[in-house]
């Protein structure tokens, strides 16, 4: 019997109840969480969602094991059809895709995030670049936003480099407000923008003026280690939760996706060993 | 934007060496890399580019990795629009390229996947440009001022107005072709076929060259010969990306890879190009490089099951 | 335009009878026919919508024949927005479609193939529009004064700008289907994709309803399920067009529909409409009233090779 | 041993030899004469033409018998590949279609064609529409027109409908001028317009001004029953030829290719006894 899970199970968990029943999601490439969540309420709150695989472009795929790369045939088998890549951004320019999981390297109050460049004006560091975000931040109906690398640890010279940071160098994601503080719905973009936010310290909504907003902790982390690894003032709800493990049922469900352990090269070593009770008030989906 | 017609190609045996293919990309050129990821591109055309010394390429593309840190580490680049470079978790950032792209010898020239997909749109349907809604808000509009803005005559709403964008040349890697250049994709065709409509000149590296009725029987996408100016019977051309189904991603020989890559340009050059790129002198002797019959049978193995499958992804056998 | 996101449909079982289907169809719906010309056309969907006494429809299509003339005679429509409607060399013009469009019975809004693909994209793209450079010139111009026309700020030539269309249900006959709403449509899809993708509703009806697995293995077009609102297991139901490889075109039958309007209205109604339409009170009805089993042999008969299928089209066997 | 062809085999021929090596040619629907001439050009002098077939988009199809109507099956038979309405439609908007066939019931000095409606401003007759003419008439680099009705007979009372008429009721394939005379140039189509049409009268091309010219007769008709048979002032080159016949290969392939006599549904009955010596000069093709 399952009795503790790992911080990335913890996550995908909370990862995968952002995601409603019937809703078109779709993860991008090099995810793991986030498309292990995405199979995990494929499988318990969500099943009739239609998960849309990143790179294969899959309908509904059953791999059989989570592949090291994201465009593999493994992640394609049982696919009810493929689409091609035309296809699935029109499915989101159009407002049909329900859901997208985007991240950062830089994320800011506002929800934007930078997977491009470091530095600014000159390229002090080459990120890989965004794929498909720039587009889909805008036209995603709702975009669940997570990051495993939240803590900003002080360095030899006491500095922090923050993953939350006051701004980003450069704007690969819509968030709420634009480089200028512009809102988001002045563009009027298909999509609402960010709704979750989630870290290996807590959990993130966003108000209604677009900032981000501590929701939930985890029972090992507290309001102090939010803050000071948050680059910008915290805000945070009236009543704070505590983020709740999965099921029996769904760690068990991720084991068995992933039993190379993919998701884990995501996590930072020294969260890799973070444990969780897992006391299993809810019922177990059949 | 397109001001002439656009060619087609209706020579009746397109078949050409891999090195004849590589002396029809001339320097500067706008080049579509085909592929993605771990997945289908065209590595071993990619290789004869290097040997030939090209250089001044701007490259377009959606989601790649090894194929253009490669271009950037034999100094291919001048300019890279691609959405995104790198190993993805496997093994991260993609060293070549951010020394290229840090160091100023490749512009920064990003873009994102839809935006590309309607610039190539706006090309294949002879249009100067293709609306989309997105992107505005973010910083790409301001990387990349040849976008233009309007207000929509029937809505009055803004809309991003992105240039056509028709790439000299597309790079393609296939599992099937035939002598006239009907071309079988199968799996995920990932930007190929846009690539291959909206490109001046495409050529393809196949893994087999069959006849075209054998073509007309099997399931995937096709690409029919018209848009193909010449092609390669190249098998294993893809690797070290995966070609199902005849090989899986060589995970091995990419950690070899990435691990001389992280180390300096200097010694990428001398532990990875001259080993695998300069010093073999063709494709078959590549092949013979990475390991020859034993090789194409350790990565052919993931048709033996689940099993065999996973087994090419361990970080044991990555050593 | 679209304003609003774009449905999905994601129900598990959405098989339901061909009435049931009939009854999502609205009196004054823009109504995307599938199929084209002598094949595939939702025939026996249209006659139920016949029987149902619907009205004031716009339809909206490419190449078109029988489907579209039925519905003329039918009372259906109020505006046929079609780019041809007629039975080709074979019998000529459309009777019941003249007879409805000269009288002003059904306004004449004309498209354009290549104008209606267009607009379907803009939909399917969420734009409001979508540019074409042809159609200026001729007089689809003057009789779509919802067209507009902008200068290219990338060139400076004048583009056309033709709005987006969205279709309020798109009525598909396929071969395949399974519960969830995945098609499989073999041979020329015709319109059929676009209509799925651009239509709020799209009905369908098929051959044979069959499991995901099946599906799966079978090579053809792909309607993926979250765009089909329901669908309806109806063999035969493209009758008399073409559904291969169920059957071929029944010409035999067509001509006397053909013979039937080409007299009156009022002819056809007693000849044709009374005794395949209303007369029949259901689809399974109306295959016994065109003959029943010896029909579905005769027609499924093209398989038996060139002989047998040019059989079915000689001047004779219409008699 | 074949002596003599039709006036359909004759068309056929003439409209055959109007395509080039190398070009994309598409018909369209309805066009039993067009497909013909296309598969007769294929299998002589433009074996590297790429043919598409009208309804089905596939290329380069070998059907086993022409079928009455154009969306069949049989058609399809042998097509290397198919294109849907979209690619087909990009390619000519693109630029790359060589060649289209179009007709009209109403075809103008200028090739501008009708197949919408007769009688302005209120529609007289219904015709079919022009499906995708209204575009490839302005996409496609070169257009063949042709018609089997060009001939004007006087009715009862001794009036005669035109095909050939002084102005289009209704534009649908435009020609080389507009309806207000506006040169086709001035729009920067993709396509440089009619370059020739085939009646059962005649052949004409185009001058400078694109204005229709007659450039051929057949060995049994003249210049005056073509006169007769226009509706605006004719136009003629400085030396008038004579249509040649197809050679016996390509009647033997016309009559293989078309054994239900599809073609001749196009021909009007007084022209279908008309027949032509076949006196064979040219190389028969291999």
């Amino acid at each position: 019997m399952i009795a503790s899970c790992t911080l990335g199970e913890m996550m995908i968990a909370a990862m995968a109840r952002t995601i409603g029943d019937g809703e078109l999601v779709f993860h991008g490439f090099g995810s793991p969480l986030a498309q292990l969540a995405m199979h995990v309420a494929k499988r318990s709150q969500a099943r009739r969602m239609v998960l849309i695989a990143g790179a294969t472009y899959g309908v509904d795929p059953a791999p059989r094991f989570l592949t090291p790369t994201t465009n593999d045939w493994v992640m394609d088998c049982g696919a009810s059809s493929s689409l091609d890549i035309e296809e699935l951004f029109d499915l989101a320019a159009a407002g049909r895709m329900g859901r997208m999981f985007l991240s950062g390297l830089q994320i800011d109050r506002w929800g934007n995030c930078n997977v491009t460049t470091l530095g600014t004006p000159r390229t002090a560091m080459k990120l890989p670049g965004g794929g498909g975000g720039g587009n889909l931040s805008c036209d995603a109906q709702r975009v669940t936003l997570w990051t495993p690398a939240h803590r900003a640890e002080r360095d030899a010279k006491g500095r922090r480099r923050f993953r939350l940071v006051e701004s980003c160098d450069f704007i690969t994601n819509l968030g709420h407000r634009d480089a200028d503080g512009r809102p988001r719905q002045d563009y009027g973009h298909q999509g609402n923008g960010p709704e979750y936010l989630v870290t290996e310290l807590g959990l993130f909504d966003f108000d209604a003026e677009g900032h981000m907003r501590l929701a939930a902790l985890y029972p090992d982390t507290s309001l102090g280690d939010v803050q000071e690894s948050t680059g910008f003032a915290l805000r945070v709800v009236n009543c704070v939760e505590t983020i709740a493990p999965p099921t029996r049922a769904e760690v068990k469900l991720i084991r068995l996706l992933d039993p190379l352990k993919i998701h884990e090269k995501e996590i930072r070593p020294a969260d890799l060993v973070r444990r969780f009770d897992i006391v299993d008030t809810r019922k177990e989906p059949a | 934007m397109p001001s002439t017609s656009r060619p087609i190609y209706t020579e009746t045996n397109k078949r050409r060496s891999l090195d004849e293919l590589a002396a029809m990309v001339s320097n500067d050129a706008i080049v579509a890399v085909g592929g993605g990821l771990s997945s289908r591109e065209p590595m071993a055309l990619l290789r004869a580019l290097l040997r030939k010394g090209l250089s001044g390429l701007t490259v377009v593309g959606s989601a790649h990795g090894i194929d253009i840190d490669l271009l950037c580490a034999g100094g291919a680049l001048s300019r890279s629009c691609e959405s995104y470079v790198g190993f993805e978790q496997d093994f991260g950032l993609a060293p070549n390229y951010r020394r290229a792209l840090e160091s100023g010898a490749v512009e920064v020239n990003d873009s994102c996947c839809y935006t590309l997909v309607q610039q190539l749109r706006a090309a294949i349907q002879g249009l100067p440009f293709m609306p989309i809604r997105s992107l505005r808000g973010t910083s790409f509009t301001a990387l990349h001022p040849e976008y233009k803005r309007m207000t929509c005559p029937f809505t009055g709403e803004e809309l991003l107005l992105v240039p056509a964008l028709e790439p000299d040349v597309a790079l393609i890697h296939a599992q099937y072709g035939d002598e006239r250049g009907n071309l079988i994709i199968q799996g995920p065709p990932v930007a190929d076929l846009l690539f291959a409509r909206a490109s001046r000149v495409v050529l393809a590296t196949v893994e087999k060259i069959v006849s075209t009725e054998a073509l007309r029987a099997m399931q995937g996408a096709v690409i029919p010969y018209f848009y193909v100016t010449a092609l390669s019977g190249t098998p294993m051309g893809a690797h070290p990306t995966a070609c199902y189904p005849f090989y899986a991603y060589d995970r091995r020989h990419t950690a070899l890879y990435h691990a001389a890559a992280r180390e300096s340009a200097a010694d990428f050059k001398t532990q990875y190009l001259d080993a695998f790129v300069y010093g073999v002198s063709s494709h078959e002797a590549y092949i013979e490089s990475i390991g020859g019959d034993a090789t194409r049978a350790r990565l052919a193995s993931w048709a033996d099951g689940d099993d065999a499958w996973m087994r090419l992804y361990l970080d044991e056998a990555v050593a």
